[in-house]
């Protein structure tokens, strides 16, 4: 084992490409080594968001089996599917953070759930709603902590008109989101997906 | 709030408390200040809707029914209702109420393409004697049918019985009840030789698992469901599993839901039985001591018309109800091809879950009680599934104790009370007895007091084949009495809708508010209903719960049992009975039928002084002797001694519901058990007493195909049935404002997937198509029932989307009940098909 | 007020005999006519979401829902109506709380918090639809019949 | 909250030997009134009060006094104080 590696090492620094890289440069203009250095940056950076991107879409999430019949197929009877203007939530518009530094942390975790697809850590319906307790929980205190960021990216609480909501939606949301006391998902739970057993759960019985 | 209003909300309330405890208050507290005027006499009665048989208290003022509530001393409610029962208070005051016969007319004659016209009771009855008449000479006593309820209250069934069979020598009566649980009653009598559960709702206390095949409890059943999520709740080691072809409200609280294609439960059983027998969990004592082995007749085709290609190619369509006696070894052999391997893929269900499942009834420690409803009944090998649960609990000796419990749930107040009791089906009489056994005629002739030789041997038409038979032309004197088939047959536009309109046929629709049917109908008779009149109803469990009529009916309105009474009176035993019988039996000669069937002797043996003065009973004064009881007490004169016993009628005036056998004033709770029914002997333990031989039956049969899938163009599966707010066709519930409201019009509920790939949307007017007939209707893709991809369910209660236009006429072969749980369809938008053809 | 009653029951008689419909709905509660011909689907309802409360017809009587449920779990995780009307929720939720009898089991005795059977609400309790009545009903409640002038809306046709 | 109206009964099953003092204990609760049923010690009794969590403590209270076997809650109805105006 150790040998192996020891002999990829050194094709690795024998080869020329490599070693002409890892050599400085002895004839290269600084304003070709930066107008280069740029290029291959915007190159990578798009190749890396263009990757980023397609890892964030409904599409790619439910390629997963896991994903597909479990939270995906909940989530088609719901509001945030189908509803009166037509405006769909996706799955990376409620669990991806749209800000970089976040949404990066986030995908890491993701490395996580690709391991369990792998693996097959819920690869049945029984093994899932054994765990989804796990993961609502998990998400709930996600979105707890950062006030329910995803679900202010379209549900802007000055943007509400109390006029247009039921009386008992308008009071609640007077009384406990305007004034910080509350997030949306401290109310707002099972909105999307089918609830894991609740006892325990604040405001729950 | 007013003090007055204080005080009579008050006298309500110990009103309502002393009538739970049974005490009797002073009657100055019972109208405190206010006097007589807010005096509201509480009488009980059992729920109007389904078999669950609820008590419902019924307050009545000034001759109306003012308000409804759970009754507490009620043992199968004790003061729950559900939504519908609840909302009972209302049904009756639909402002469309029938209230005078109306007959098609035209220029003053009876035509059959007329205008409905109102006239008067004579003249109906002249017309329909008239049509009668006509039909029985020019075709005889196979030419006369009539169609009725599970809703029919005891007395009216057991009188509409006599009349057919004795009054006019035809067979030709069947319950719509056949629509309900026909697979159900057969197999009881296949398997235990006597009909209905062997335990009672009291195993919901008891069971430690509960598996529900083919049931909604949820919306079906609200009242049962509360004691089994009672159970559940309060209990944690119990478990709930159902078994559907789609998700519910009932799935939701459940454990384990086991969604299978359509008609692979018979695979499912057959893989649990296969399973109790590899894993040694048979109780061998139990089963050699208790059990027989047959194999029953393969490949029984689906009760469709003789010329269909799929009857002339079954081997076995002809004697599908034959089976042959067969070893342990045979069984197991048979079941033996059931692996989960095989089960898995042909319902589509993961092994994991289906041996979940088959360990419940493994486990000997495990009480299980099965349930089942219509997904079982209406299927077309619905006797087969019956029979397939009961092999389950008789392979593991887990049935006629307390938890331990095969359990079918009925759909109507009295399936088990009017329709299998008394025996309105087309081939049964009073306490199990069939029509072509020449002993029971025998036994009913001398109980009716009626000629030898009298009663028709022949099995009668049953719903299926009325419709057929009406549509042919040789079924032409027809009367429908509480129900509303035009709507809940299947196949409507092509098998029974023509039948009605064929210029040679007379039909009579008797209903409280004006049905899909009685529109379709010549002759529309108003009627009296639930408690407009005095009843009785058997629910699902054996009880025998009676009620007082408390309100009188509107306008010309008549109970079903006083148009049955009446009309008898418009025929002699000589315009309908052989010369040959009664030239044998002179005495009989120019008698009414209203004179050798209800005044007989026994029937008007009750003197009008025996009825509770505090309540009215018109068709008794109308006939001047207490019908309801003559009736009951000649019937209950069948069962006495023979394992039917039922208790003296005015008792069951003072109780809420026994549950037969009653044998010494003590009702049964578990039959076929020592200890529990007093018709076992002594130190036997266990006995099947229905059959000769004191055993069941296990009969073994294969899984087999439905009658028709969905290929390339049709398909989808299309599965009907019922909403909770809504009790089968709707005629009493969609008149309620607050259900209607709940629940104001049927959708289609559809996989979200399936309607993307239709580009359909929720909400969309779609065309619900099969290769008979087609509805429009709306997309659903959301709400309480989540259907899996490539099926759909569309409920039957809205009569302006007759979901039956669309159903197959397919029965069970050996129970003829219709399979509405599959067919096949495609949806397509409306607007779309608009474009095909324009109108 | 009989007399009322009675003539519109009466007067429904020669609609009938004409064939004309009651109301536009009617098809919902007698089909077709002819039963044959096809029938567009009339359009699904929307939700009753005002949070008025609606009088009962009588003490026993459920409550309806003014509010939309859609997307309420009433399962084994949870009971999603019990978060605003369980005792210890109304007091924040303003909602009203179950009623006492809800806090009985099927003994008769009185439990701390809901009685399983009583767990499934919507066995009783139904959300509304702002579908118009097909057809009157002329149920009248006891405080009507007790004093005429209580609900004089009630009796009006 | 508005203010409401909460009428309720119950059926106050006691031992019979106990009857006397426990209407005296029930009369001493607010709100508490007796309509009959002293012969069978099956009490009826009916309680006005302004919450719903007022019938609670009452039942529970009616429930702890000496002799009694049983309160069963029978009927309970409640509307807004100013319904007329």
């Amino acid at each position: 084992m150790a040998a192996g590696i020891a002999r990829a090492w050194g094709w690795f620094r024998g080869n020329r490409w490599v070693a002409t890289a890892l050599s400085p440069p002895t004839y290269l203009s600084l304003a070709f080594l930066t107008l280069g250095g740029f290029v291959a940056g915007v190159f990578f950076w798009g190749a890396f968001n263009t990757a980023l991107e397609a890892t964030n879409t409904e599409k790619f999430c439910t390629s997963c089996h896991e994903m597909e019949v479990n939270v995906f197929e909940e989530l088609k009877g719901t509001i945030h599917f189908t509803n009166r203007s037509g405006v769909r939530a996706t799955c990376p518009d409620c669990h991806v953070p749209h800000e970089w530094t976040n949404k990066i942390a986030r995908k890491m975790q993701a490395s996580k759930e690709v391991w369990g697809h792998i693996f097959g850590s819920i690869d049945t319906r029984e093994k899932f709603l054994a765990l989804r307790k796990h993961l609502a929980e998990r998400e709930w205190a996600r979105m707890k902590a950062n006030d329910s960021l995803e679900c202010r990216n379209c549900h802007s609480s000055e943007s509400m008109d109390l006029s247009k909501q039921n009386p008992r939606a308008a009071s609640a949301h007077e009384r406990l989101l305007f004034s910080g006391e509350r997030t949306c998902i401290d109310c707002h739970k099972g909105i999307a997906h089918r609830l894991p057993d609740m006892s325990g759960v604040p405001g729950w019985q | 709030m007013d003090l007055t209003r204080r005080t009579v909300l008050k006298a309500q309330a110990a009103a309502a408390a002393a009538s739970a405890a049974n005490v009797v208050l002073p009657a100055s507290a019972q109208n405190i200040a206010t006097g007589e005027d807010i005096q509201i006499q509480w009488s009980k009665a059992p729920c109007r809707f389904c078999g669950t048989g609820c008590g419902v208290m019924v307050g009545v003022k000034d001759g109306r029914v003012v308000a409804t509530h759970g009754d507490m001393q009620a043992e199968v409610n004790r003061g729950l209702n559900c939504v519908k029962g609840y909302f009972l208070s209302k049904i009756m005051y639909g402002s469309d109420r029938l209230t005078q016969p109306l007959m098609r007319m035209k220029n003053g004659q009876y035509a059959k393409d007329g205008e409905f016209q109102p006239v008067s009771w004579d003249q109906a009855f002249d017309e329909m004697a008239r049509q009668w008449k006509r039909v029985l000479k020019e075709k005889g006593p196979e030419a006369v049918g009539m169609f009725g309820s599970g809703q029919w209250t005891i007395w009216e069934g057991y009188a509409a019985s006599k009349l057919m069979r004795a009054g006019f020598r035809t067979n030709n009566l069947d319950p719509n009840a056949r629509h309900c649980m026909a697979s159900a009653a057969v197999t009881f009598i296949r398997t235990f030789g006597m009909d209905e559960p062997m335990g009672c709702y009291d195993d919901f206390e008891n069971a430690d698992a509960f598996v529900l095949w083919g049931s909604n409890m949820a919306e079906m059943h609200p009242i049962l469901w509360t004691r089994v999520t009672d159970r559940r709740l309060s209990h944690p080691h119990v478990r709930i599993a159902t078994l559907s072809t789609y998700e519910h409200r009932t799935t939701d609280l459940s454990d384990m839901a086991v969604i299978f294609k359509p008609n692979s439960d018979l695979a499912i059983m057959n893989y649990i039985a296969n399973y109790i027998i590899q894993n040694g969990a048979v109780n061998r004592e139990f089963v050699e001591k208790h059990c027989n082995f047959r194999l029953a007749n393969t490949d029984i085709g689906y009760g469709l018309r003789p010329d269909n290609v799929l009857e002339q190619r079954a081997q076995h369509a002809n004697d599908a109800q034959v089976s042959q006696p067969a070893s342990f070894d045979e069984y197991a052999k048979l079941v033996s091809q059931y692996t989960v391997e095989k089960a898995s893929e042909l319902s589509g269900v993961p092994k994991e879950r289906l041996e979940a499942l088959a360990k419940i009834y493994a486990d000997p420690k495990t009480k299980v009680m099965s349930l089942w409803t219509m997904g079982f009944n209406q299927h077309v090998r619905g006797v087969w599934a019956n029979h397939m649960v009961y092999n389950l609990h008789l392979l593991t000796g887990k049935i006629s104790e307390p938890g331990n419990s095969p359990f079918s749930l009925t759909g109507q107040p009295s399936a088990c009370g009017t329709a299998r009791e008394v025996g309105t089906f087309s081939h049964r009489l009073p306490a199990d007895m069939q029509v072509n056994n020449p002993e029971h005629r025998k036994h009913a002739e001398e109980i009716w007091k009626l000629p030898h030789g009298l009663l028709p041997d022949k099995v009668g038409y049953h719903a299926v084949q009325q419709d057929r038979m009406l549509k042919d032309g040789k079924l032409n004197a027809y009367w429908i009495m509480v129900n509303n088939n035009l709507q809940t047959a299947p196949n409507t536009n092509n098998e029974t809708y023509p039948g009605y309109r064929n210029p040679a046929n007379f039909i009579v629709v008797s209903d409280a508010y004006p049905t899909v049917t009685a529109m379709a109908a010549d002759l529309i008779l108003p009627a009296a209903m639930w408690v407009e009149k005095e009843g009785a109803y058997g629910n699902a469990e054996r009880r025998t719960h009676f009620w007082h009529q408390l309100v009188n009916a509107p306008g010309e309105a008549r109970s079903d049992l006083w148009q049955l009474m009446e009309f008898s009176k418009r025929f002699t035993t000589d315009e309908v009975w052989p010369a040959q019988i009664l030239d044998a039996n002179p005495q009989y000669k120019g008698k009414s039928l209203f004179d050798v069937l209800f005044a007989n002797g026994e029937v008007d043996k009750f003197p009008l002084s025996e009825i509770n003065a505090a309540y009215e009973n018109p068709e008794s004064k109308a006939f001047g002797f207490y019908v309801q009881k003559g009736l009951f007490e000649e019937y209950a004169s069948f069962g006495r001694g023979h394992g039917h016993d039922l208790a003296p009628f005015d008792f069951y005036h003072e109780v809420r519901g026994l549950r037969w056998p009653v044998v010494d004033g003590r009702e049964t709770l578990w039959r076929y058990r020592e200890g529990y029914d007093p018709y076992v002997e002594k130190g036997s333990g266990i006995q099947f007493y229905g059959n000769p031989d004191k055993k069941a039956n296990i009969v073994g049969a294969p899984y087999e195909p439905p009658a028709e899938s969905p290929d390339a163009e049709y398909d989808l599966w299309l599965v009907t049935g019922r909403v909770l707010e809504h009790w089968h066709s709707g005629s009493m519930t969609l008149r309620v404002p607050e259900l209607y409201k709940a629940f104001p019009g049927a959708v289609v509920f559809m996989h979200p997937d399936d309607a993307a790939k239709r580009n359909l949307r929720r909400g969309q007017e779609v065309r619900v198509i099969s290769r008979r007939g087609e509805i429009r209707s709306r997309v659903e893709t959301r709400g309480r029932n989540r259907v899996p991809p490539g099926l759909i369910f569309v409920p039957f209660f809205d009569a302006s989307q007759l979901i039956n236009k669309v159903t197959l006429d397919a029965t069970d072969p050996i129970s003829k009940q219709t399979d509405f749980k599959k067919c096949a369809v495609k949806i397509v938008a409306a607007a779309m098909a608009d474009a095909g053809d324009q109108q | 007020m009989r007399r009322g009653l009675f003539l519109c029951v009466i007067s429904i008689v020669p609609c009938l005999a004409a064939g004309a419909i009651l109301a536009q709905d009617a098809p919902r509660l007698r089909g077709p006519q002819p039963f044959t011909k096809e029938t567009p689907a009339p359009p699904m309802q929307r939700q009753v979401t005002d949070d008025v409360r609606v009088g009962r017809n009588y003490p026993d009587q459920p409550p309806v829902i003014p509010h939309s449920i859609e997307g309420y779990a009433v399962d084994l995780n949870g009971n999603k109506c019990m978060s605003c009307h369980a005792r210890k929720f109304t007091e924040q939720s303003q909602a009203p709380m179950i009623s006492v009898t809800h806090y009985q089991d099927r003994a008769g005795n009185t439990l701390g918090g809901l009685a399983p059977r009583r767990y499934v609400c919507v066995s009783c309790h139904v959300p509304q639809t702002t579908a118009k009545p097909l057809v009157e009903n002329v149920f009248t409640d006891m405080d009507a019949i007790t004093e005429p002038e209580r609900q004089p809306e009630r009796r009006r046709r | 909250m508005n203010p409401e109206c909460h009428i309720s009964s119950l059926i106050v099953h006691s031992r019979p030997d106990r009857v006397r003092s426990i209407i005296e204990s029930l009369e001493a609760i607010e709100g508490t009134e007796i309509h009959g049923g002293e012969d069978t010690g099956k009490l009826i009794v009916t309680l006005e009060t302004s919450t719903e969590s007022q019938v609670v403590e009452r039942i529970n209270a009616i429930q702890v006094l000496d002799g009694v076997l049983a309160a069963t809650l029978v009927f309970h109805h409640f509307e807004p104080v100013q319904e007329r105006e």
